[in-house]
C-alpha cells in the first residue's frame, strides 16, 4: 500500500511510454523506500525544487571515484531516502550483458540498494541508484570478489569509457570499438579510480562518422573510426537501389510518404562534397574529395562500404557550455591505425602526450579543450608534435594578428633605436 | 567470507575494471562479430543485421525509462533467457534490444514483448523520436533546475507515434539535461530540454564557514559577479562571506557546485529553455550546437504541458516541412532561423540573441534576410 | 631631367598597366617636387621603410578634419616634400565631375599643390597629395570662395560620406543613394568638420544588396537598398533568355568558354534561398522565401527587376580589425523608407539615436560596431529602440547564459535564505 | 581678394560642402537617370544601359593607378571635352568612366582612349580583375609595412590579361592595404594584399616625453603588452617610459599610431601578407571576410616578384577550377580550404590558423575532412 499519496507522480501512470512511476511503485513491494523516493519526488513536484541536499563526500576506500553521495533535506519524512547515493558500477564495452551477470547485479542491488537503476547514466556507467553509507564497502566487496567487475568513474579522472556497439553489430565499424575501449579501461584502472588530473576526462569510440555514441560531442578524446581508401562499390547493388529493389537507408523512411528513391536527389545531391555522379548506370565516386561524411553509405548500405584500409581520426576536447560555451571535439590526428597487436600503443602514446602536458598545465576544474582555447590552437598542436595542416581548421583566421617568434624574423626583435634613428629623424 | 569492516583493507580487491564484453555477447553476435555487410529495418523497432557466411541478426529495439527497478531488469532478462539465449543490450540512448537469430524467434519475441502492456514498447529506429537522452532531476541530483523522468514521460507519451513509426524526415534526437551542466548531450541535439535558473545564488551565512573555500567559489563564477565580502550569520556573529552582483549573473549555477552555501533552486525562478537544432553525426554536415528558441519554460509538474506543446510543435512543422534526410538543425539552416520562428510560432525574444563569448559571430551580417511576421513592422 | 636616380621606381615604368612613376615624371616637368616624390619613394624601395616622419596636426582654422599632415624624415635630402600634407576634398556624392569643375581643382592643385592627387581615397574624398602648411589656408579659401566647395572628414568625426551611383546609372537603385549622400552630407557638416565623436563615423549607401560602394564592410552605418514586395519578372524575357538572344549576367561573361545558357543551372540552382522554379515556360519566384540577394536579377537583368516599393535595410558598425579583428555591419532595421520628401528624417532619427548614446558611452577610439559589441546585440537593439527580431541574427545563441532581469522574473532576485533553509536544510 | 593671414577670419566660408552632384550629371545621365531599364556589356571594358523612353547610355571604363597627376586629370578632361560633352566619373574603386549617348560617340571614344599608349586601359567589367583598392604606403603614410602604388602596379601588370578581359568565373577584387590599419577593403576581398609588421615596436626614450601620452600608448595594447616604466635618454636623463613584453605583441601597430615614440617598422620585419575568399556582395551568399593564407612575403621592390607570384598563380587556379559566378571564397568553401592550399600549392603553416579572439570558431570540429596532400605523413 502506498506510504506516502503521489497525485501528481499518478499522473504520470498514464500514457503510452513506460513509467517509472509504475515501475517505482512495483518495486515498493519488496522495497519500501521506493516508497520515499516517490513521496519526496511528489514533494518537489508540489515544490518546484530537488530536495537533495549538496553534494556529500563518500566512496570506498582507496578509490576517488565511483560514488556520487547524496542525502535527503527531508529524511524526516523520507527515511528510506535519508542517505541516497549513486554507484557508478563500469558497463561491459557496447552494453552487452549476458542475463546472469545482469541477474546477479540485480540481486545485489536487491541486496544493498533500493532497487532502483539507471540503465545506463550519460556517460556509460551503469548507475546503481540511491544506497546507505554503510552499504557501500559490504556491496563493492561482493561486487569485486563474486561478481567480478569494478566501479567506473567520477571526480577528476578518466571517466568510464564507452563506445557504440562497433563491429559486433554494425556492417561500418572501421575498427574494434568494444576492444580498444575495454583494453584502455583496463590500462587505466588506476587513472579511473584514482583522480590525479585537473578535472575530468572522457574517452568515445565511434566506429565512423555517424558517430553514435556522440563522442565529438561528448567527450575530451574522441575517437571516431574512418579509412583511407575508397568507397567499396557494389555496381550491382547499385542498381537494385535504383530499381527499387532493395529498402533505401535499410528502410529508416518506410513509413514517410516519399515516394520512390531517387539516387540523385537522395544521394548524389546530398553528397556534401559532391563528388558522385553516375556514368551511365555507374556509380562514381571521386575518393579523393569525399570527406567520408558516411551519408551515401547510410542510404545504400547493401551497394555502400567504408573502405578496406581502416582507422580512426581523433578529435579532442569536446565538454558542455560550463564556463565558456561547449565545445566540438576538435579535429586533431587525421588518420591513425587502430590495431589490437600493438596494444593500442600508438595511441596511448598520443593520450599520454595529452595528460602529461594538461597535468602539469591545465588549471583546477579546467578541461582539456579549455586548455586547448587557453594556449591556443597552434600550441597544443605543437605539443602534441603534430604538425598544422589545414585540415585541422575550418578556415584561415580572418584576422591578421599573428604571433611570429622572434627566431623566425630575420635579425630578431632588438633593435637599436638609435641607429634606426639615424635613418629615420622622429 | 565478505566485506568486514573491521579489516577494511584485507583481500580487497581493486581495478580490475568491467567484465570483457567478450563474455557478454550473443552468441548470434559473437559468430558473425566483425563479419556484417548491411541491415535492413523492415518495421519500426526491428534491425536486421546480415553477416557475410550468411549469418543474420535480428534485433528487437524497445524503449526503457532509463530509470528503471530490478524487478523491470529481471524481467528483461526473462525475455532475453526465454528468447534470446540469455543476452541482451542497451543501446547508447537507454533502449534495451533483444537479438535473436532467426525470423520465426524474432517473431516470437515480438509478440512477447507485445503481451507485456506499456512497458516495452518497440520501435526507436530510422527517422523516428527515438529515447530521450536524460539526467537526474529531482530524482538524485543537487543542482537541477527541473525534473528529467517526468518531463521525459511527458514528452514520449505526447510522441510516441514517432518512436514506434519512421515517418519523420530523419532522426529527432531529443535530450533533456536538469541544469547548465548538461549531462545529457543537449548541447548537440535535435530539440534539447534544459533545466535553466533564473535567480542568482543566494547567500547562506550560517553555513558558508567551513563548507565553502571562498576563493573556489569566488573563481567559480565566469563572470566574476561573486567578490569576498563580510556578513552576519544568524548568530550575529561575523563571518567571511560573499557577496553576489545579481545584475553579472546569468544564473549558471557553477558556483553552487563549487559551494553548497550558495543555492540557486527557486519554484518560480526555475524552469526550462528549449534548444533546437543540433546534431552529433558527421553525415551530410558537421556536428552543430542546439540553438536556444525558447528561453524559458515553467516547471508545470506533472506534465510540463508548455514543454510538451512547444515540442510537439516543432515537430509536426518539422515532419511537415523538411525535405527527407534533413535533420532540424539543417531544416532551419535552409529556411533560415526567421523562417523557423515563423513556422513554428515561436515567440521570437531577445533571450535568443547571444550577448555571451563569441556573440558577435551570431549576429546577421548580410543584407540578404527573409521577411516574415517579424518584419510587418516595417514593410506592412 | 631627373633631380634623382631612380633605377627602382623605373622598373615600374615598364609593363601594361599605367605608371604612376611614368605619371610622376610627367609631372615632375612642371611640378619638381615631384622629383622629391620620387626620389623619397627610390629611397624607401632601397631602404624598405616609410620616410614619413610620424602624423603631423596641421589644418585650417576652425576644422577638426580633412587635413592630414606629414613631415620628410629626410627633408634635407627632398626639400620638396619636406611638409607634404594632403588635403581631402569632398567628392560630389557618385563621384560625377563636370571637367570645369575638375579642371579648376585642378588649377588650384597647380597653384598650392605637389601636382599629385588620389582620385580617390578609399573613403570616397578627392585625395590631393602633398603641400606645404603655409599653403593651406590660402588653398582652403580659394577653394570655398572660388570653387565653392570644401573639405571632407578625418579625424573622430563623420567621414566624408559616399555612395554607389544608384539610379543615376543603374536600374537596381532601391532608392536615390546620391540624393541622400548629398543631403546628409550637408546637413552634418558641422559634424564632420569638427570631431565631437569616440572615434571615426562612416556614412556609405549602396542602392542594392550588390553593395557597390562596400558599405556593409566598411561604414558604420551602411544603408543598402532593398524592396518589400515582389521581384518584377517580364515573361517574355524570361524567354529570350532561355532562347539565348539576351546577353547573361548583361555579358559578364563574354569571353570565358561557359557554354549555353542554362537558367537552371545559372539561376534556379544558384538561388541561395531555392525559391525559384519553372512552371512550363514561366519562371516562378516564392518572394516570400526571396531573401533578395540580387543573384537572379544580376544575371537577367532585361527579365527581373527589384520590386516596386522599394526602400532599404539598415546595417551597423562595419569596422577594419583594429582592435577585435574586423566586423561586418550587422543589420539593425530591415526596412525602412528612403524619400527625399521627408529630407530622410527617419534615417536622421536613426542616426541621431545612435550618435546620442555612442557619444554618451563610447570610449575613446571606440568605434561604434565595438562599443555593439561592448554592450551586446539586445542591449543595443533597445537602444535603438528596434523590437529584436530573428532577422537580427544568423543563428539563434548556443549557449545558454541567458541574463534575465530581476523584473522578468516573478518574486524578483531577493530571497530570504532562512525561509528557503526552513524548506531545504542544508 | 584671397585669404588674408592677418585676418584669418574675415570673409571665411565654412561648411559649404560638396557641390551638389546635380551640377556633375553628364547630359545623358541628367536625362535618363532613375528611368534605367537594364544594361549590356557588349565587350569589356564597355557598359551600355538602357533606359525607359529609349535613352541610352555607353560608359567606357578605363583603369586608373589612383595616384595620378594634375596633367592625368587634365587629360581625362580633355577627353570628356571631346566626347563626353563635358563630364566624366571615377568609380568606387578609382576607375574613370567615360559616358556618351550613342554608339558612334563611343566608338570614336575608345579609338582615343586606345590612341594614348597604356595611360587607360579600358577594362574592369564583368568577371574581370579589376582596379585594385589600395592606400598610401610609403608614398605619403607613415604606418605602412609596405608600399602601395609599386606593389599594385606590378600585380595589375602581371594580371593584366584579366583587367581587359572577361574571362573569370566570378569577379575577383583585389585590394591592398599597406597595415593592419586596413584602410583598403582589405578585409572583405577575394584577394588581399596587407603589409604587416613582424618586429616588436622599439622605444624611443629620447622621444617620449613630450610627444606621448602614456596612458593611451599604453591602453592601445589590445593584449596588455604595454607596460609603464623607467628608462634613461641618451643624455642620461631618467625618463617616464614604457616597456613592451615582446612575447604578447601580435605587431598591430596600435601603440605606434597612439605613440610616434614606439616605431615598428623594419627592412627585414615588414612585408605583406596574402588574403583570400573575402566578398561583400550579398548576391548569393553572404559578405564574408577575407582569411589569411600566406602569412609573410618579404618586401622585394620594385616588383615584389614573390606576391605577384602567388597571386598569379591563386587566380590560374580559381580560373580552371571555379564554377561560372564562384567568388574565390565560395570555390575555397565548396572545394574545402584543405584543397585550397593542396590546389593553389601554398604552404600551410600554423600562422592561418586563428589564436586570437573567436579562435574557437575556426576549429575543424567534424571528422569530415579530405585528404590531400598535408595528410600524407598519416595514410601513405
Ligand atoms: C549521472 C550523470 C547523469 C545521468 O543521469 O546519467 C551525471 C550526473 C552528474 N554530473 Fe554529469 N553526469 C553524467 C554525465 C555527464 C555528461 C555526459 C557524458 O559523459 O557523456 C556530461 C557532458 C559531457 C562533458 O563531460 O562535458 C556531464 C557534464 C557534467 C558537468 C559539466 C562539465 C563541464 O566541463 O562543463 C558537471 C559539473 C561538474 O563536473 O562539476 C557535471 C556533474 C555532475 C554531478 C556530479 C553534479 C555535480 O554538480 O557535482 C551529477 C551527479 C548527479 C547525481 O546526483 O546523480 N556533469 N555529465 C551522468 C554520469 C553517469 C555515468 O557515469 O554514466
Ligand atoms: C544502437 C546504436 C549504437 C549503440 O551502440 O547503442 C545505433 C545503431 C545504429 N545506428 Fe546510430 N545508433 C545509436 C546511436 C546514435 C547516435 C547517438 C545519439 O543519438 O546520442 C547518433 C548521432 C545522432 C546525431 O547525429 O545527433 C547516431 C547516428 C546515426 C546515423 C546518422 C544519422 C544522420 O543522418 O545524421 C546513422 C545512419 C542512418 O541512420 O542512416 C546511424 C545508423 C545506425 C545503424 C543503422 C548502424 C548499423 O548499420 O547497424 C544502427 C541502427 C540505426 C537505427 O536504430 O535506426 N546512426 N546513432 C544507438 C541507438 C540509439 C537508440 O537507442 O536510439
Ligand atoms: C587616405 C586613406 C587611404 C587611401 O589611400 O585612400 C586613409 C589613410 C589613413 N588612414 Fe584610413 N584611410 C582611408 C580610408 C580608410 C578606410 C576605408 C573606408 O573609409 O572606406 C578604412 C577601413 C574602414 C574603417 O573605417 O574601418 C580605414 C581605416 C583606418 C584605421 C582603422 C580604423 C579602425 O577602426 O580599425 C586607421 C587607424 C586610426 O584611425 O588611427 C586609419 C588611419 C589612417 C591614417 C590617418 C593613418 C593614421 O595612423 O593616423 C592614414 C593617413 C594616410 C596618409 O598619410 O595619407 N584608417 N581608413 C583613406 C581616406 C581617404 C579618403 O578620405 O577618401
Ligand atoms: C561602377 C560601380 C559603382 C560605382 O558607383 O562606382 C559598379 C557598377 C556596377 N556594378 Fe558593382 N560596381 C562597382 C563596385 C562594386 C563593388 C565594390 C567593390 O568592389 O569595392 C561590389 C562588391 C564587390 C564584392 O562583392 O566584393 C560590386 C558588386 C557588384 C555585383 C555582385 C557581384 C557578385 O556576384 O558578388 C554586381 C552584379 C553583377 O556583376 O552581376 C554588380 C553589378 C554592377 C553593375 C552591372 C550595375 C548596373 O546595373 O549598372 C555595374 C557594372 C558592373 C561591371 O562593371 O561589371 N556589382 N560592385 C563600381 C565599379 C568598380 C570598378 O571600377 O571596378
Ligand atoms: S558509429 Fe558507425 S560503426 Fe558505430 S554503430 Fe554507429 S554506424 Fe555503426
Ligand atoms: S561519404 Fe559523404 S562525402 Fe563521401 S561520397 Fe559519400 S556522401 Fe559524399
Ligand atoms: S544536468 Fe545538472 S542537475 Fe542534471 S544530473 Fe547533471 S549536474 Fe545534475
Ligand atoms: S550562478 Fe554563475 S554567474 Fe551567477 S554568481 Fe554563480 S557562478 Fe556567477
Ligand atoms: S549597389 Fe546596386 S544600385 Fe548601386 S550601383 Fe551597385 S548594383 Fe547598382
Ligand atoms: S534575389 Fe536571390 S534569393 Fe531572391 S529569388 Fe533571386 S536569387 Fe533567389
Ligand atoms: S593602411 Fe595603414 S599604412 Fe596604409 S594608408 Fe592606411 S593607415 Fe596608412
Ligand atoms: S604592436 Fe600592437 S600588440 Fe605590439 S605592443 Fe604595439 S599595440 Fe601591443
Amino acid at each position: 500500500m502506498a506510504k506516502h499519496d503521489t497525485p501528481m507522480l499518478d499522473e504520470l501512470e498514464k500514457g503510452p511510454w513506460p513509467s517509472f512511476v509504475t515501475d517505482l511503485k512495483r518495486q515498493a513491494e519488496t522495497h519500501p523506500e521506493c516508497w520515499d523516493i516517490l513521496g519526496q519526488l511528489e514533494l518537489s513536484y508540489e515544490d518546484k525544487i530537488t530536495h537533495w541536499k549538496h553534494g556529500g563526500i563518500v566512496g570506498v576506500f582507496g578509490y576517488g571515484g565511483g560514488i556520487v553521495g547524496r542525502y535527503s533535506d527531508v529524511p524526516g519524512r523520507f527515511p528510506g531516502v535519508e542517505h541516497f547515493h549513486t554507484i557508478r558500477v563500469a558497463q561491459p564495452s557496447g552494453m552487452y550483458y549476458s542475463t546472469e551477470n545482469l541477474r546477479a547485479l540485480m540481486d545485489l542491488w536487491d541486496k544493498y540498494g533500493s532497487g532502483m537503476t539507471n540503465m545506463h547514466g550519460s556517460t556509460g556507467d551503469m548507475i546503481l541508484l540511491g544506497t546507505r553509507t554503510e552499504n557501500l564497502e559490504p556491496l563493492f566487496w561482493d561486487l569485486t570478489h563474486d561478481l567480478k567487475q569494478d566501479l567506473g568513474g567520477s571526480g577528476s579522472n578518466l571517466r568510464t569509457p564507452s563506445c557504440c556497439l562497433g563491429e559486433s553489430r554494425c556492417e561500418w565499424s572501421c575498427y574494434d570499438t568494444q576492444d580498444i575501449c575495454y583494453a584502455l579501461t583496463m590500462h587505466y584502472q588506476d587513472e579511473i579510480h584514482r583522480p590525479a588530473f585537473p578535472y575530468k576526462f572522457k574517452f568515445k569510440f565511434s566506429g565512423c562518422a555517424n558517430d553514435c555514441v556522440a563522442a565529438i560531442a561528448r567527450s575530451d578524446f574522441a575517437v571516431i573510426g574512418t579509412w583511407k581508401d575508397d568507397i567499396q562499390i557494389d555496381q550491382a547493388a547499385v542498381k537494385e537501389y535504383v530499381a527499387g529493389n532493395y529498402s533505401v537507408n535499410g528502410g529508416s523512411h518506410k513509413d514517410g510518404d516519399w515516394g520512390p528513391f531517387s539516387l540523385k536527389k537522395e544521394v548524389i545531391d546530398l553528397c556534401p562534397t559532391q563528388c558522385m555522379w553516375m556514368e551511365g548506370e555507374e556509380l562514381k565516386i571521386d575518393n579523393s574529395e569525399c570527406n567520408r561524411c558516411m551519408h551515401c553509405i547510410n542510404v545504400m548500405p547493401r551497394a555502400l562500404r567504408p573502405g578496406k584500409e581502416k582507422g580512426a581520426t581523433i578529435c579532442m576536447g569536446a565538454k558542455a557550455p560550463i564556463l565558456d560555451g561547449a565545445q566540438f571535439a576538435t579535429m586533431i590526428i587525421p588518420f591513425i591505425e587502430v590495431s589490437k597487436e600493438n596494444e593500442y600503443e600508438n595511441i596511448i602514446d598520443v593520450i599520454e602526450r595529452i595528460w602529461d602536458w594538461w597535468m602539469e598545465v591545465g588549471k583546477n576544474r579546467e578541461r582539456v579543450g579549455e586548455t586547448m582555447q587557453r594556449v591556443g590552437l597552434p600550441t597544443f598542436l605543437s605539443i602534441m608534435e603534430v604538425e598544422p595542416i589545414p585540415q585541422h581548421i575550418r578556415e584561415p583566421r580572418s584576422n591578421p594578428y599573428v604571433f611570429w617568434k622572434e627566431e623566425e624574423v630575420p635579425g630578431g626583435f632588438e633593435r637599436d633605436i638609435v641607429a634606426f634613428r639615424k635613418r629615420h629623424a622622429a | 567470507m565478505g566485506y568486514d569492516p573491521k579489516n577494511p583493507m584485507e583481500g580487497r580487491i581493486t581495478d580490475i575494471g568491467p567484465h570483457s564484453y567478450d563474455d557478454m555477447l550473443p552468441p548470434v553476435i559473437k559468430a558473425n562479430r566483425g563479419k556484417w555487410l548491411y541491415h535492413e529495418i523492415p518495421e519500426s523497432g526491428v534491425l536486421v543485421h546480415y553477416a557475410e557466411g550468411g549469418g543474420v541478426c535480428y534485433t528487437v529495439r524497445v524503449g526503457s525509462p532509463r530509470l528503471v527497478s530490478i524487478e523491470h531488469v529481471r524481467e528483461m532478462c526473462d525475455i532475453a533467457d526465454t528468447h534470446c539465449e540469455g543476452y541482451l543490450r542497451f543501446t547508447t540512448r537507454n533502449n534495451a534490444e533483444f537479438m535473436v537469430d532467426s525470423k520465426e524467434k524474432c517473431d516470437a519475441l515480438i509478440a512477447d514483448l507485445k503481451s507485456r502492456g506499456t512497458k516495452f514498447p518497440i520501435g526507436g529506429t530510422g527517422a523516428c523520436v527515438t529515447n530521450i537522452v536524460h539526467t537526474q532531476g529531482w530524482v538524485h541530483c543537487h543542482t537541477p533546475a527541473t525534473d528529467a523522468s517526468g518531463p521525459v514521460k511527458a514528452v514520449m507519451d505526447d510522441l510516441f507515434e514517432y518512436f514506434v513509426s519512421m515517418k519523420l524526415p530523419a532522426q529527432i534526437r531529443i535530450a533533456l539535461a536538469c541544469c547548465l551542466n548538461m549531462c545529457g548531450a543537449v548541447h548537440a541535439s535535435d530539440i534539447a530540454l534544459l533545466g535553466v535558473h533564473r535567480k542568482p545564488p543566494m547567500v547562506d551565512n550560517d553555513r558558508i564557514t567551513g563548507v565553502c573555500e571562498l576563493p573556489l567559489a569566488i573563481a567559480a563564477c565566469p563572470l566574476g559577479a561573486i567578490k569576498p565580502a563580510k556578513a552576519t550569520n544568524s548568530q550575529g556573529e561575523e563571518v567571511k562571506s560573499v557577496k553576489v552582483n545579481s545584475e553579472r549573473c546569468m544564473f549558471c549555477g557553477n558556483c553552487y557546485t563549487m559551494c553548497p552555501a550558495m543555492p540557486l533552486a527557486d519554484p518560480e525562478g526555475d524552469g526550462m529553455a528549449i534548444l533546437v537544432g543540433g546534431k552529433v553525426s558527421n553525415a551530410k554536415s558537421a556536428p552543430k550546437f542546439s540553438k536556444l528558441v525558447v528561453p524559458f519554460l515553467p516547471n508545470n509538474p506533472p506534465r510540463w504541458p508548455e514543454v510538451t506543446e512547444v515540442v510537439r510543435r516543432i515537430v509536426h512543422v518539422y515532419a511537415k516541412d523538411a525535405k527527407k534526410y534533413e535533420r532540424i538543425g539543417e531544416w532551419a539552416e535552409r529556411i533560415g532561423w526567421e523562417k523557423f520562428f515563423e513556422k513554428c510560432d515561436i515567440p521570437f525574444t531577445e533571450k535568443s540573441i547571444d550577448d555571451y563569448r563569441l556573440a558577435y559571430d551570431t549576429w546577421k551580417t548580410t543584407a540578404a534576410f527573409k521577411y516574415t511576421s517579424h518584419t510587418d513592422a516595417y514593410t506592412k
